[in-house]
């Protein structure tokens, strides 16, 4: 019952809503233009819609019923209060195409959390346009391109570090460049060698994650600038790892140039099952000519207004204000939390990473010893000895009630088991976590088969993905 | 910098106190959290807090943004006819409530199916509306929005067609997507060629056929168009399949879906649109939810993710992220698209609410919607020097030019509680005396004899 | 660790809250008067209480999720509507003191739903004071009360049915009556004879559920009211069983002096584990000057003011104006259903039960055969053979993902099996009910061994209730 | 009567539809719906449909319900002095939206532990806040409210004395409370014998010695009381004992058992109060939440659902509803109370509020309630012509005495957007120019400025 489609619900003349009645007469237009009722489209009750969501519902986990410790996804816990703020009828029903004086609320609000972000970035000015990390990342390195196009040469590559997150790849592609891969030393983190004789004529930008994916920081981040800048070339920070030095250091003090922040992460944004998200991005004086228009600006008599008079602008980036009302649950939170509260963030969350860390190095191989920060690496190796990997080992965390780490991320560690717990985490429910994983580590040399043939408690066992991408059945039919 | 003792302001969203905090560092085997913090250069480091407001109470919070909400003029206590691609229409009560089950509102992308399987279903039950309401084939978990999803419709039309240099946008398509397009394509060596309108407020055929040279890979039209002109698809899909373009057809209002023929229905090749008039409110611009839908044969192009049926190893049936091979995460810099948080939460509203309101629902909001707009239309045009300038036909948007700038009579409207329209002069040169007005099932007659009323004595005013 | 309490969860020094710092001097009270910090009160963050309660949250089933047939608790659908209007702010924050001219939407609001429910009763008046079923059950046998001291004698009995709930014998004796109780016949409904017989002149009134708890009508009704009157003697309807006939049939026209109706029963309001409720009472005009004060009326000028000028009245019998944001809700669903909504309820519900008990007589002894109406009663006669008993009926029920139904009640059947689905139930969800009833009735014959220890797959199993009331332990102890 | 053909109206709360029906009165082998109604007759039947208003649908529910709301006068747009009973204070944004959970909102009593754990243990858990809070050993799961406490407590102490007619109350004690146990007691014989106050406002010592006489089961105050005095729980108690009496102790404003000195602490019997005060809206008086705590040697004779610990087959601590033979389901006329539903949702939400505030929450909330309250009156004081009547110890709650009718004093206030308190003549002879005061920790200093900026316009606009 509880899988049924709600296709599957439908019967014929149930109903799960009412309109008043319509109190004009009826219209209609040339029959070309209209179609006939959708076919196959729902017929069922409220109570049937509601019982089939609630149903569905239970088949997720979620982050109020405890540890979700996806690496590089910063699952913290979503305080509800944002949610209420959200839901502030002259915030959600204000139009985007109202004029200026008719949102003086909204524009405020806008210039109030760009000045937060500002503080915390330690750069210039932010726009608030993208709505998620990637969207953001297209945007700082199409700045980026139109800076350096106007001075004449856009050049060419854009330097990432092998560890980096698919997105950035993708959105330096989208942005009109080519790729060039750095390999990552020993530690982990880019040679500042290696970036030297990587920083060409023809490099635009070296984009790269502070700390980066394995949660390990670029000491030499200041240097990297240098290089580059010296190069004519400018430093993009993947800002997602943000949360492990919020109010410790700021990117603009490292020399970065551009820095978006995932505020569905650092700044506790629910991610809804994959979103929505915002991805304001951050930059320093050079670029700021080119930012996306329109701005938000307040003028002498106190007022705010959208700005749209940027010639050198890279253009909109999105119809509309960015995701508004996200934006408004990120500030809502940095208020709750305050300059204490954001450095609390960072020193809880790297002790909680720490603490497992030192829990759990005994049990499973640490392929880079290098002290990290908010998040922490481990891989299989140990485990494959008895043909038991991390995706068996994932799978068997769900049978202990959690959800499993970030898995096979980064690419340059073989069987990545990438963890992030955040500062939200009690020592209690950390321990659990730990005290699960050993335990696996335990069955994996006592009872492989049973971690390999995890899980066996979920709604669902392992799927049949392969048939899923052969076959692809995409839709339900009749 | 050393952590103040947590007891002196210990955090409510920080679970950790001083007692665990030393429990922690013992285990760790250092004797204070800055240790941990000593792969950051000290001349990087902050020396002291941040210069920002708080910690706020909820009490303070409340008043503040409360206070801010307050100053926005908006449909709480003003008729609202806005429209232009954000649409106030009937929110079901329940949708909301089920949104904040921590279950949906909190978990992340479903990459582990065995516990996702609300979300995943819920989208494969989305893609499904999507195709039903669309007329095509397959559908995709989400896109950010509309604007968005126009850029990503072009490029993956492209990637379709290839050597090819041109993409023809009709000028009527929402000027802020095509704006968006611009921003998108700047770098990529693509041309975007207009194509405007003719009196009845469709799309210029003889120009399209001009504009539709060998060399354009795409055409994109909105309809209903940001007119409110519902456009002739089959005019158009002629011309482009005579240039062996791809055929990319927009929605900005989405229950329009629910009672005009669709697009797949005319053989276009690619719907992409805006899901917010399904229930979504307005809330300033965002978060919205584009929507994708193709030809099957495009499937492999597609953006952003797809969750595809499948069965457990006991062969229950499941569901799944699936041909992950277009994306980012495997592809890298090939991806079809760099996107990856999309905007599912919505996307679960907008399934909620296709559900509820199902085959009936879906007919009588279009129904309501057009019968309202051509009440209101018969209504203006008694006010003489009202002018509707497009003899198309219209759904639930139209044009309205008086002989006087929009925005003085719109700021003459707002005086009398009314949010009277769109000002067209900031799109589109030459426009100042006209604005576009939207209505929804969520007006009453009352509403709209207030709106004609109201637009009478401004009028009159401004003849003064 | 879901099943910690919140007081395990304490932890030195973690705070789920912040107020504002205190703006004014710090005050102190004599030192005699003020206590020390409340010994063993929790020291928990706001993600350790939210985490406790979602988890808490898990470990009940609800009605969004399924069936929930416990008999003669009426167990609907609960519009998440009326939710939200009950928390319009409006609503939500005003006063209980207000003066009337402050409150004239809520007292618009009481006057309304009085005058629905006038119409729905097809009684005269209805008081809204009354918080529950069994509130309003001694609100009315009190007016009945006054009505006969008025009239110079009160008497000393109430008549009651041996299947009547037990909120009516004890609401009987808090009024101050004793209680006489007459057996149902074949047909589990009173006999007129008995009655007649029963109705002597210290008779104040009889007390009965209509339909009674077996679900079934009592055809007589009109009778017995003439038999009571003719004595004057009153009539006093539990009106818990109200969905049955809401819409079909009225109270006042079947000679019934006083009848309460339990919102969070017929008019949805949710049960929310146990409560709020509210119970309203109808009268016939002999009993409206014995109307709880204040009542709400209507001036000539259209304002609404509450009317405390009652010489006769009980008395209020709760401070305050009774559960107003319950009312809110209750006619939210009024409105939201209306007249053909209202009586289709009846119908609807009427139907589900007699479906249920058409697919379910060959499986379960039905030991009243008179027709029924929105419930049915089966025992558990065909499974004691094999000693398996209602109470093993009822957990395994859980086994197969269904909440039981009430069980032992009525107390007129050895082994009841009280089944109540209510309108809003779907048909397949019917289905899989009688299939799981079906299914546990054949297991009673092939495997009674799994019945007798069912439940088998719920977070704690079958629970050893004589030693909590043997050693009983009601509260946590550090 | 025949069903009109579902699909014609079909109804959304109603999932069965006219091919459901067909169906199933196929199996129960009847041919209409009617037949099942044959049990009544038919001259009782309705021959048309009710006279009441609807179908609405959510939009014409929202817009009359909004209207109707939009018509109070309240804290949203008035800064609030009420309390007399009901207190506006700190709702913790988390609990409402935990409250929406189904498996809370929408479950009955957990009569079935197996599957209600959550409910059970809340409960369980709430008790213990109870005791905690109030000193005593053993809380019940909820009672209907502070007033029906009363009552309840009342009944409880006489069965606990038996054979004695008469119950003390002071007149001090929420005058609807005592109204109300008038109600409740006015066929069981016994009589109520009030007491009033001296010049600090506390209970008269003299008087309530004398009225303590041999026949006296109970003997009942509130503190603070409803003057907002806090009481000598020792001199009462002293007195009480003297007679053999229960000493019930009624607490109206629950937060201030975060600071003062539990009634437990003084030998109380019964401690019976209103739990409204701990983050529950005021919403016009209910639901609220009734508590009751008693000695352990009482516990057999407690009102009400109790929750205790046990353990489960294997041995697994579990929670159940317990000593069940004092309820009405199984002693039915000889049961402790005939409450069967209570407030449990209240009482959850209760919990959630204790929990959170915890111990250091607790006293905050008491502290800032207590030094704002000293900070008003001294301002108060200031004004010539403001007395405050009594010089007893307060909490958060005091009256406010001026030269002139407080209804006309407090009608002023409101024009300035205040609700300025509770005039105090409607609850007793002689105190037409008082008026009950009270704040907590929403309000602010301003909040505070603002009304004896406002008093002292009030009495000068008066002496015109
Ligand atoms: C390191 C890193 N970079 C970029 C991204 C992409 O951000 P978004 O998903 O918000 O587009 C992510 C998100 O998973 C990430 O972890
Ligand atoms: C037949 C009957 N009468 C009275 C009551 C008591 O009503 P309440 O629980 O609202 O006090 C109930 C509730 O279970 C009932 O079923």
């Amino acid at each position: 019952m509880t899988t049924q489609l709600i296709f599957e619900h439908s019967k014929r003349g149930r109903r799960g809503y009412r309109l008043p009645a319509l109190d004009v007469p009826s219209a209609e237009l040339t029959p070309s233009l209209m179609r006939d009722e959708v076919a196959d489209e729902v017929e069922v009750s409220e109570v049937d819609v509601i019982r089939h969501f609630t149903r569905l519902s239970k088949l997720n986990v979620s982050i109020d019923a405890g540890l979700y410790p996806l690496g590089s996804c910063t699952m913290k816990h979503n305080p509800r209060l944002n949610e209420e703020i959200a839901r502030t009828p002259g915030f959600a029903l204000s139009h985007p195409l109202q004029p200026d004086r008719q949102v003086q609320g909204n524009l405020a609000l806008l210039w109030h959390i760009e000045r937060t972000l500002m503080e915390i970035f330690g750069l210039p000015r932010v726009t608030l346009q993208p709505v998620a990390g990637a969207h953001g990342e297209l945007t700082g390195i199409l700045m980026v391109h139109k800076a350096l196009a106007k001075s004449g040469n856009a050049r060419k590559y854009i330097l990432i570090p092998d560890s980096a997150h698919g997105t950035n790849p993708a959105s330096a592609a989208f942005a009109g460049y080519q790729i060039k891969e750095l390999k990552s030393n020993s530690r982990g983190t880019v040679d500042i060698d290696t970036l030297a004789a990587a920083v060409t004529e023809d490099v635009a930008a070296l984009m790269i994650t502070v700390p980066n994916t394995l949660g390990v920081f670029e000491t030499d981040i200041k240097r990297f600038a240098d290089i580059l800048h010296d190069k004519g070339a400018y430093l993009y920070c993947d800002g997602a790892n943000l949360n492990s030095f919020v109010g410790i250091a700021r990117p603009g003090d490292m020399g970065i140039d551009v820095i978006h922040s995932n505020l569905h992460k650092t700044f506790s944004t629910p991610h809804g099952g994959g979103g929505p998200g915002a991805g304001p991005v951050g930059v320093s004086e050079k670029l700021v000519p080119f930012l996306p228009t329109p701005t938000v600006e307040q003028a002498e008599d106190g007022t705010y207004y959208l700005d749209h008079g940027h010639p050198d602008s890279i253009g909109r980036v999105r119809a509309f204000n960015g995701n508004f009302n996200v934006l408004v649950r990120a500030l809502t939170y940095m208020r709750s939390m305050g300059p204490d509260g954001l450095r609390r963030i960072a020193q809880i969350a790297v002790l909680n990473a720490n603490y497992i860390r030192a829990r759990l190095r005994g049990s499973y191989h640490l392929p880079y010893d290098a002290p990290s920060l908010h998040e922490v690496v481990f891989s299989d190796k140990l485990q494959t000895a008895k043909d038991v990997h991390t995706l068996d080992i994932a799978k068997r965390l769900m049978d202990y009630g959690f959800h499993p780490p970030t898995i096979y991320f980064p690419l340059i560690v073989a069987g990545a088991l990438m963890i992030e717990p955040t500062e939200s985490e009690p020592k209690e429910e950390l321990d659990a976590f730990c005290d699960a994983m050993i335990a696996i580590a335990k069955e994996c040399e006592e009872r492989p088969e049973l971690v390999r043939s995890a899980p066996h408690t979920t709604p669902v066992r392992r799927l049949d993905e392969a048939r899923a991408a052969r076959q692809p059945v995409l839709r339900w039919r009749k | 910098m050393t952590l103040p003792d947590p007891l002196t302001d210990q955090h409510r969203y920080i679970s950790n106190a001083s007692q665990d905090v030393s429990e922690m560092l013992e285990v760790i085997g250092i004797d204070s959290i800055d240790a941990l913090f000593e792969t950051i250069p000290d001349d990087v480091k902050l020396k002291e807090l941040l210069n920002i407001p708080g910690p706020w109470s909820e009490i303070e919070s409340r008043r503040w943004f409360r206070a801010l909400a307050a100053k926005n003029l908006t449909a709480v206590d003003h008729v609202s006819f806005l429209g232009g691609g954000a649409y106030l229409h009937y929110q079901p009560a329940c949708i909301d409530q089920l949104l904040l089950r921590a279950e949906f509102l909190t978990s992340y992308t479903p990459y582990q199916p065995e516990v996702s399987q609300g979300t995943l279903q819920s989208i494969f039950e989305y893609q499904t509306h999507q195709c039903l309401l669309t007329g095509l084939d397959v559908a995709n978990a989400s896109l950010y929005d509309g604007s968005t999803g126009l850029c990503e419709a072009v490029l993956l039309a492209e990637r379709v067609v290839r050597n090819r240099k041109k993409v023809v946008i009709a000028k009527s398509v929402h000027p802020q997507y095509t704006e968006t397009v611009r921003t998108y394509l700047q770098n990529l060596g693509y041309e975007i060629v207009e194509v405007g309108w003719t009196s009845d407020g469709r799309i210029d055929t003889a120009a399209l056929r001009e504009a539709c040279t060998s060399d354009v890979f795409a055409v994109a039209v909105q309809s209903p168009n940001f007119l409110g002109v519902i456009e002739d698809y089959d005019a158009v899909a002629q011309i482009a399949d005579a240039a062996g373009a791809v055929k990319i057809a927009v929605i900005a209002e989405a229950t329009s879906l629910g009672i005009l023929t669709p697009p797949g229905a005319h053989g276009f090749d690619i719907v992409v649109g805006e899901g917010q008039a399904w229930g979504v409110p307005t809330q300033y611009g965002g978060p919205f939810v584009g929507f994708m839908v193709v030809k099957d044969a495009l499937k492999r192009h597609m953006p952003g993710r797809l969750v595809g049926e499948t069965v457990d190893v006991d062969g229950k049936r499941a569901y799944v992220l699936t041909l992950a091979t277009r994306e980012q995460h495997i592809r890298r810099g090939k991806a079809t698209s760099n996107i990856c948080t999309n905007e599912a939460l919505i996307a679960l509203a907008a399934n909620m609410y296709l559900s509820l309101m199902g085959k009936e629902g879906l007919r009588e909001v279009g129904q309501q919607c057009l019968s309202k707009a051509a009440y209101l239309r018969a209504e203006l045009q008694k006010i003489g020097s009202v002018i509707l300038p497009f003899s198309g036909p219209v759904y639930n948007e139209f044009v309205v030019r008086t002989p006087f700038p929009a925005d003085e009579i719109l700021a003459d409207l707002e005086h009398q509680k009314i949010l009277g329209g769109i000002p067209l002069g900031q799109f589109y040169e030459g426009y100042d005396n006209e604005f576009l007005v939207a209505v929804t099932e969520l007006h009453t007659r009352e509403h709209l004899d207030q709106l004609v009323a109201a637009l009478t004595a401004s009028i009159s005013r401004e003849r003064r």
